[in-house]
């Protein structure tokens, strides 16, 4: 009984705050409803007795709807929603196409036969979730190891403005490369010059000794 | 399940007792807000705007890498459980893939996006 | 009510939580207000029980002192003190605890906290009126006085507006108006520092920057002739100060080192304080006001231990650096010697002469360089003092102060203000204020160096 | 699932929970006093912390032009909420523990990794620049420290072959973790040190932002804020305990009492920190925690794996 009060409990929690989700003005409420919204889910798996993916969809959600929410707020104009804002645009076709698929999914859930195979007693998931990723082949472990170098690689050459060779835009072209001069050079700060942030630091701060 | 149903009630029980407590304030200390009481304090002189502002996150792309370093979390944890009994392989496989992900790191530190100031 | 009588009854055995404004004319108290057991003086007037208002002001900073007060949370009480008998003169606080002798303060606000917290006292009013910064209530189509999606004025204020960065991104720049009251920067500094992120753009002085808080007097008696008795009062205590003296009169050099490694000392408990090591830096206070030039062993100790402390090398190092050409515009001084100029007022000074003085030097430039450097002066001072054997000065109109050479129109304070903007800009905040503790600015310096030159002249 | 259970696990927990919090507020007293040079007077130390919270809790709350109300109030009971089910996940001794689940160090990842957003949300949420720059530091401390944390603790679950607390403690009968891994307990004790910004690590709330993010609050929202955050500590210290230090494992006492002083025995050092570690600068402890620190948590991972293998065999 109270597994079911629960079970319910936290499935209506995870509908209101994925509702909230698009009601939220500030991007940062936005970012944590929808985490509200992910930890309800979390609780509802480990209910189904799947706690190890249950804990770790919070454990990880955690870290990246903050980051979500620091990246919604860099980007987005009036980010904290001190003007409000609504998120919802062209609402005939929103609300058409959730019905819609609102149908679709729901006909699936109550029309599909889905097949029963019942787990044994006192299995543990984590420990078949282990022999399944290892297994017998390397795959899946190498491509995801390699999917996510890709990614690491991917996000950083994308983003950073700064590498080795210096800033972004100006010392890692090739010269022969440069485009002629459109006037579209990227505008400097002033006060940003060279030997302030970007200039190198003094090799050897320790070096110093004092005489008296 | 009686874990999870006591790790649930901890955490509700000391979140509710917690707000609890604070509402209990207005009755100890009751304030009443006034407009140079809500200024915010950067040393005695009023700002111009709001400090919610498009934040300039410096460290971005270590957020990113961070999202890479979360998904191998993931495959650890069910990794530890089965290793013992998996035996030299598990613990190879571990290795190589965790070794890609450290040219990750390397090539970010190289790039020196780690830093921002 | 129970409850709260006994909270009340409590909270009475601890100490006072302070938050200190401190104007000109306090410099022989502020530094040491930590080493009273029966205050804690806290970062944030929203911790603080009661403000302590030390010193005099000039418009803007009181206007920013009553600002400030106005954050205190009730109940709460300020305490003044002024040098001179001019206490609460001109002063906006008018339920104040106005003191004569400032070896009361730690009572006084002990006293006033308590009745305060039992209720036997009212809280002091607001000083600043209920106006909203800009009137939004009812305006616009939400009525919170916004416009659009970025416009108008929600809540009383604009939003940000956008600005070009180094790293390619236009996001939102935002002015911090830093001062005068903001605890890790020196008392009466304002800066107004625009930052992206935590990276500081630009800086800024406000124009009344440089102006410090003697000239609320100076206006109310600006029709006075100079070495009227208000002046002569003020004249009489800056001769505390062995350095002033020094200006005029031959000064034994005992005096004069002793004060230096005793500020020098201080200066480190504060910086030890910023970053982080607050209970080390109040055992470095302790020495400081209890250094004696016989016995400066401890001293010797603290200089290893600091040696020894990678945590602080790591954060000072590389920070702030002071660059040569940089420290050639200064007159000299500590951070110019930190940066490998070794210009020194004492090495003229034929006493000093005889005792073989040569200044301390480092290269680096950095925050660690400076850090050190002080240090070994604290130790080299002692020195001196120890060997002097009662030798004095020779006035020549410049003195080796605390900070740099000071006479009737030099100030290192003053230039090392005017570096300041150069040197802050593309730093990360924290880093910026480790740079900005480490120059050991005093805004009230240059204005009293200013006022004894008037002083001389009529005199 | 057994009602009785439950609340007494409840109950039990905020008795631990106050009494870790109010030995740890002690503790820091009488070490700040020492390292002042002042005379140590430990039965003063013990109604201190009593009297700043009774003058903390008759203060009124303050507030600013425009907060985020909510998320305010939300952000000290949220962090004392996942703290203590961080320390519920904690056995005090055999059979002894409140929330016993079979991925005690996932559960226990998931409540540190929650910390990151109630710090940022105090942070955030007074709409007031430098409690801001103090929220937006800590989401860099947090991205930096979660990763070592989660890795030393899987690499003491290796010779456990469990990721249940219990076993990993009884996994140590032989020897404790922190000789058979010893990069595991230094790294682990930093990344605490991160998890409940203190020390070295009190990045979001340093002295060069004034207080950071905890600036603006006052009142009792101040006081919970501080309790939440010692509470934070006090799980560190008492997982710290049971993952590297064997638990309630050891002779003569019984079980609770070794927990209680190796718990004790960790704390000290962590708050010690306090005193003689200067806070890092943010930029630098992030190059550090990933160039090294993550590096060096998974090279642990592989000793210990080697480790665990060459014991099994």
């Amino acid at each position: 009984m109270i597994l079911n009060v629960t079970f319910w409990a936290f499935s209506a929690l995870a509908v209101f705050s994925g509702w909230r989700v698009f009601r939220a003005d500030s991007m940062v409420r936005a970012a944590y409803w929808l985490l509200v919204s992910f930890a309800a889910v979390g609780v509802i798996l480990v209910l189904l007795k799947a706690e190890f993916l249950g804990l770790i969809l919070i454990l990880m959600m955690g870290g990246e709807m903050t980051i979500m929410a620091v990246f919604m707020v860099a980007f987005m104009m009036n980010p904290a929603g001190l003007n409000p804002m609504t998120m919802v645009h062209r609402n005939s076709v929103a609300i058409v196409a959730g019905v819609v698929s609102f149908l679709a999914i729901a006909a699936l859930g109550v029309f599909a036969r889905f097949p029963v195979a019942r787990a044994p007693v006192g299995i543990d998931p984590t420990r078949r979730l282990g022999v399944e990723l290892l297994g017998d082949s390397m795959l899946v472990f190498q491509t995801a190891g390699v999917t996510l170098l890709a990614a690491m690689i991917a996000a950083v050459a994308i983003s950073s403005a700064r590498g080795r060779f210096g800033a972004g835009d100006e010392g890692s072209v090739e010269p022969d490369q440069l485009v002629p001069d459109t006037g579209a050079a990227p505008e400097r700060v002033a006060g940003m010059q060279p030997g302030g942030p970007d200039g190198p630091r003094d090799p050897s701060p320790m070096a110093a000794g004092g005489h008296t | 399940m009686h874990g999870i149903a006591a790790a649930l009630a901890i955490f509700f029980v000391t979140l509710v007792g917690f707000l609890i407590l604070r509402a209990s304030e207005r009755h100890i200390a009751p304030s009443k807000s006034t407009a140079p009481a809500r200024v915010p304090f950067t040393g005695g002189r009023a700002p111009d705007t709001h400090a919610w502002n498009r934040y300039h996150v410096r460290y971005y792309p270590m957020s990113l890498l961070f999202l890479a370093f979360d998904m191998e979390m993931v495959f650890m944890y069910p990794w530890a459980v089965v290793f013992v009994d998996e035996g030299l392989i598990a613990l190879i496989e571990m290795l190589m893939f965790i070794v890609i992900l450290l040219f990750g790191i390397l090539y970010t530190w190289r790039e020196r996006a780690l830093e921002w100031a | 009510m129970g409850l709260k009588t006994a909270f009340a009854r409590l909270a009475a055995g601890a100490p006072a939580r302070c938050f200190a404004i401190v104007g000109a004319g306090a410099d022989e108290i502020a530094p040491w207000l930590r080493l009273d057991p029966e205050l804690a003086i806290v970062d944030s007037p929203r911790a603080a029980d009661v403000l302590l208002v030390l010193g005099r002001f000039n418009e803007d900073t009181l206007h920013a002192a009553a600002a400030v007060h106005d954050l205190v949370p009730p109940p709460r009480g300020v305490v003044s003190w002024s040098p001179g008998h001019e206490a609460a003169r001109g002063l906006p606080f008018t339920d104040a605890v106005a003191l004569s002798d400032p070896s009361e303060i730690g009572s006084a606000a002990v006293r006033l906290r308590d009745e305060l917290l039992s209720g036997r006292r009212a809280s002091s009013p607001d000083i600043l009126p209920d106006v909203d910064p800009a009137p939004w209530r009812g305006v616009g189509p939400f009525g919170q006085g916004g416009a659009g999606m970025t416009g108008g004025v929600p809540y009383g204020r604009p939003l940000a507006g956008r600005a070009n960065d180094r790293d390619g991104l236009k996001l939102d720049q935002i002015l911090v108006r830093v001062g005068p009251f903001l605890p890790p920067f020196p008392p009466g500094l304002m800066l107004d520092v625009k930052i992206q992120g935590d990276v500081i753009q630009e800086v800024s002085m406000p124009a009344a920057a440089l102006d410090d808080g003697s000239s609320v007097a100076d206006e109310h008696h600006s029709s006075e002739a100079p070495g009227s008795t208000e002046a002569m009062t003020r004249f009489a205590a800056v001769q505390h100060d062995p350095f002033i003296a020094a200006l005029m009169r031959p000064v034994p050099v005992a005096d004069l080192e002793l004060a230096r490694a005793r500020h020098h000392l201080a200066w480190l408990a504060e910086a030890l304080r910023v970053s982080g090591l607050e209970a080390y830096g109040r055992r470095v206070l302790k020495l400081a006001r209890t250094v004696r030039p016989e016995a400066a062993e401890p001293v010797d100790d603290l200089s290893r231990w600091l040696r020894r402390n990678l945590s602080l090398r790591w954060g000072t190092s590389g920070v702030g650096v002071v660059s040569a050409s940089q420290a050639a515009a200064l007159p000299g001084g500590p951070v110019a010697r930190a940066a490998g100029d070794g210009r020194d007022v004492r090495s003229l000074d034929p006493a000093y002469q005889r005792l073989g003085f040569m200044p301390v030097v480092l290269e680096v430039g950095d925050a660690l360089a400076r850090w050190r450097l002080r240090v070994a002066e604290a130790q080299q001072a002692l020195t001196l003092a120890k060997r002097s054997n009662g030798s004095v000065t020779t006035p020549s109109g410049l003195v080796e102060g605390l900070r740099g050479p000071m006479g009737a129109r030099v100030s290192a304070s003053t230039a090392l203000v005017t570096m300041l903007p150069e040197l802050l800009v593309g730093m990360e905040w924290g880093d910026a204020v480790t740079a900005v503790v480490s120059l050991d600015i005093d805004m009230a310096e240059a204005a009293v160096l200013h006022d004894v030159a008037a002083e001389g002249r009529a005199s | 699932m057994n009602a009785l259970g439950v609340v007494i696990a409840v109950v039990s927990v905020a008795f631990v929970a106050a009494a870790g919090v109010y030995v740890t507020a002690w503790i820091d007293l009488v070490l700040a006093r020492a390292v002042a040079g002042l005379e140590v007077r430990p039965l003063d130390a013990l109604i201190a912390p009593l009297r700043w919270a009774a003058a903390t809790a008759l203060k009124a709350r303050t507030t600013t032009e425009r907060p985020d109300a909510e998320a305010w109030a939300l952000a000290p009971a949220l962090l004392a909420a996942l703290a203590a089910v961080g320390l519920a996940a904690v056995p005090l001794a055999p059979g002894l523990l409140a929330a016993d689940v079979a991925n005690g160090i996932v559960l226990f990842g998931a409540a540190m990794a929650l910390v990151v957003v109630a710090v940022f949300l105090q942070g955030w949420s007074p709409n007031s620049p430098l409690p801001m720059i103090g929220g937006y530091r800590f989401i860099a401390q947090g991205l930096s420290y979660e990763i070592p944390l989660a890795v030393v603790l899987i690499a003491a679950a290796l010779p456990a072959r469990s990721l249940a607390i219990a076993p990993i403690v009884t996994s140590q009968e032989h020897l404790w973790n922190v000789v058979r891994q010893p990069l595991g307990l230094p790294l682990y004790l930093m990344a605490g040190l991160g998890l409940a910004f203190w020390g070295p690590l009190a990045l979001p709330e340093g002295q060069d932002l004034a207080g950071g993010s905890s600036l603006e609050t006052s009142g009792a929202s101040l006081l919970l804020w501080r309790a939440a955050q010692l509470l934070v500590l006090v799980a560190v210290a008492a997982m710290g305990t049971a993952v590297f230090l064997g638990g309630w494992l050891g002779p003569l006492l019984p079980g609770a009492a070794w927990m209680i002083l190796k718990t004790l025995f960790l704390l000290i050092p962590l708050i010690a920190t306090r005193h003689f570690v200067a806070r890092v600068p943010t930029e630098r402890y992030v190059v550090v925690s990933w160039a090294i620190l993550i590096p060096l948590s998974l090279l642990d991972v592989f000793a210990a794996g080697i480790q665990a293998l060459m014991a099994a065999r």
